[in-house]
């Protein structure tokens, strides 16, 4: 299950969709806005979204990782628009027979994501200024 | 041909525009398409080096040859997660 | 925090305790009664423990899992008694200000408890039979 | 000496008792008790061997010298989580 949401993420019902009677482990991983980032102070995010493409990777992703790893359910939820302090950004539920491939399988599906899916954080710092978040570009922020 | 562009995050900010259009010849690459964006938006000039290029929701390498009914985007590193 | 319940977990509190302003990354775990093992069908679970000294080895685990990351909030929470099919009968719940911390944690506590942690698991089988599971014995089962 | 020892699991079920208690020489070891465990618990003697046993919550090696107040328990493998 793949979902682009603007409301905060409700994890029950994720974790219900990854409950299955053959599953041994359930792993979810929740990404949460870090009040604090190499030392400076984060008052808010905001998620930018290129939803069709954002789609197809997430599904990508799932396939691959359902190739991967002997998977029961894959759900994979990403919030877009304005988040607070300590709200989930992304929830990631696998469940599998087994732990090792649910640990697995959630830890490569977080760091692939942060790799290609079109899905951008603009840090709204607690000075009032505004940065979007480009890693690896070194350039002066954008204003 | 004329290959519609959408624009995200800081390339849609230093752009000033989240779509835009390029008139291309026909057989442009996305290597063309490149320098047409950096000829019409010098403020994308060191940024776009950064930026991945989709193309029909999938990146797309320099040498791609792009048509007029595809989908294209300017994709800056993803901070997503 | 360290439990042993004999009512249903609540992941959701478990969640809860886990969240943290400066955490980035919170990893659940959850350990369910799988319906088919090795190909034979389970009916039901028990789980018998040892308490005072589970609660002593869950503490040094721990305090070893906070030596070797740096976790915010470290959650253990684990049912004893009758279990259904589908049914949590462990949580682990870490989070820290980045995710790799959190997987290689959660990771770690389950793989530990499971080797020092005196809990033991009754197979209640779909054929009537039912037999404590002591891994490495491969002794005839008790009756 | 009186040693209590608390029983789990199989060991508890093969030796039909959640506890019970042996008479030790003072000075006596955890190879002593063993040694004690399958004379008066026959049914135990092939499970034994792959329990470890647990002095006041810890696992004590075989040469650990036992005393009277001590918290004694046979641990057999774990299978929790």
């Amino acid at each position: 299950m793949i979902q682009l949401v603007h409301e905060p993420i409700d994890t029950q019902a994720i974790l219900a969709a990854a409950a299955h009677p053959h599953a041994g482990a359930v792993v979810l991983f929740l990404g949460v806005t870090r009040q604090l980032t190499a030392g400076r102070e984060t008052e808010s995010l905001d998620y930018e979204c290129y939803p069709e493409m954002a789609i197809c990777k997430l599904r990508e992703l799932e396939e691959q990782a359902r190739a991967k790893w002997p998977l029961l359910h894959c759900v994979v939820v990403h919030r877009l628009g304005h988040l607070e302090i300590s709200e989930a950004s992304i929830a990631i539920a696998v469940s599998s027979p087994h732990r090792r491939a649910a640990f697995e399988a959630g830890q490569w599906l977080i760091d692939t994501i942060k790799e290609v899916v079109p899905i951008w954080k603009q840090e709204n710092w607690q000075d009032g200024s505004r940065e979007w978040v480009h890693p690896g570009t070194g350039l002066p922020k954008a204003t | 041909m004329i290959v519609w562009v959408k624009l995200f995050a800081a390339a849609r900010q230093r752009a000033g525009t989240p779509a835009t259009n390029f008139s291309l010849a026909e057989g442009a690459t996305v290597r063309d398409l490149r320098a047409a964006i950096v000829q019409e938006y010098p403020t994308l000039a060191d940024f776009l080096p950064h930026c991945r290029i989709a193309v029909d929701r999938d990146f797309a390498p320099d040498d791609h040859v792009l048509t007029e009914t595809q989908e294209v985007g300017i994709i800056p590193p993803v901070s997503g997660g």
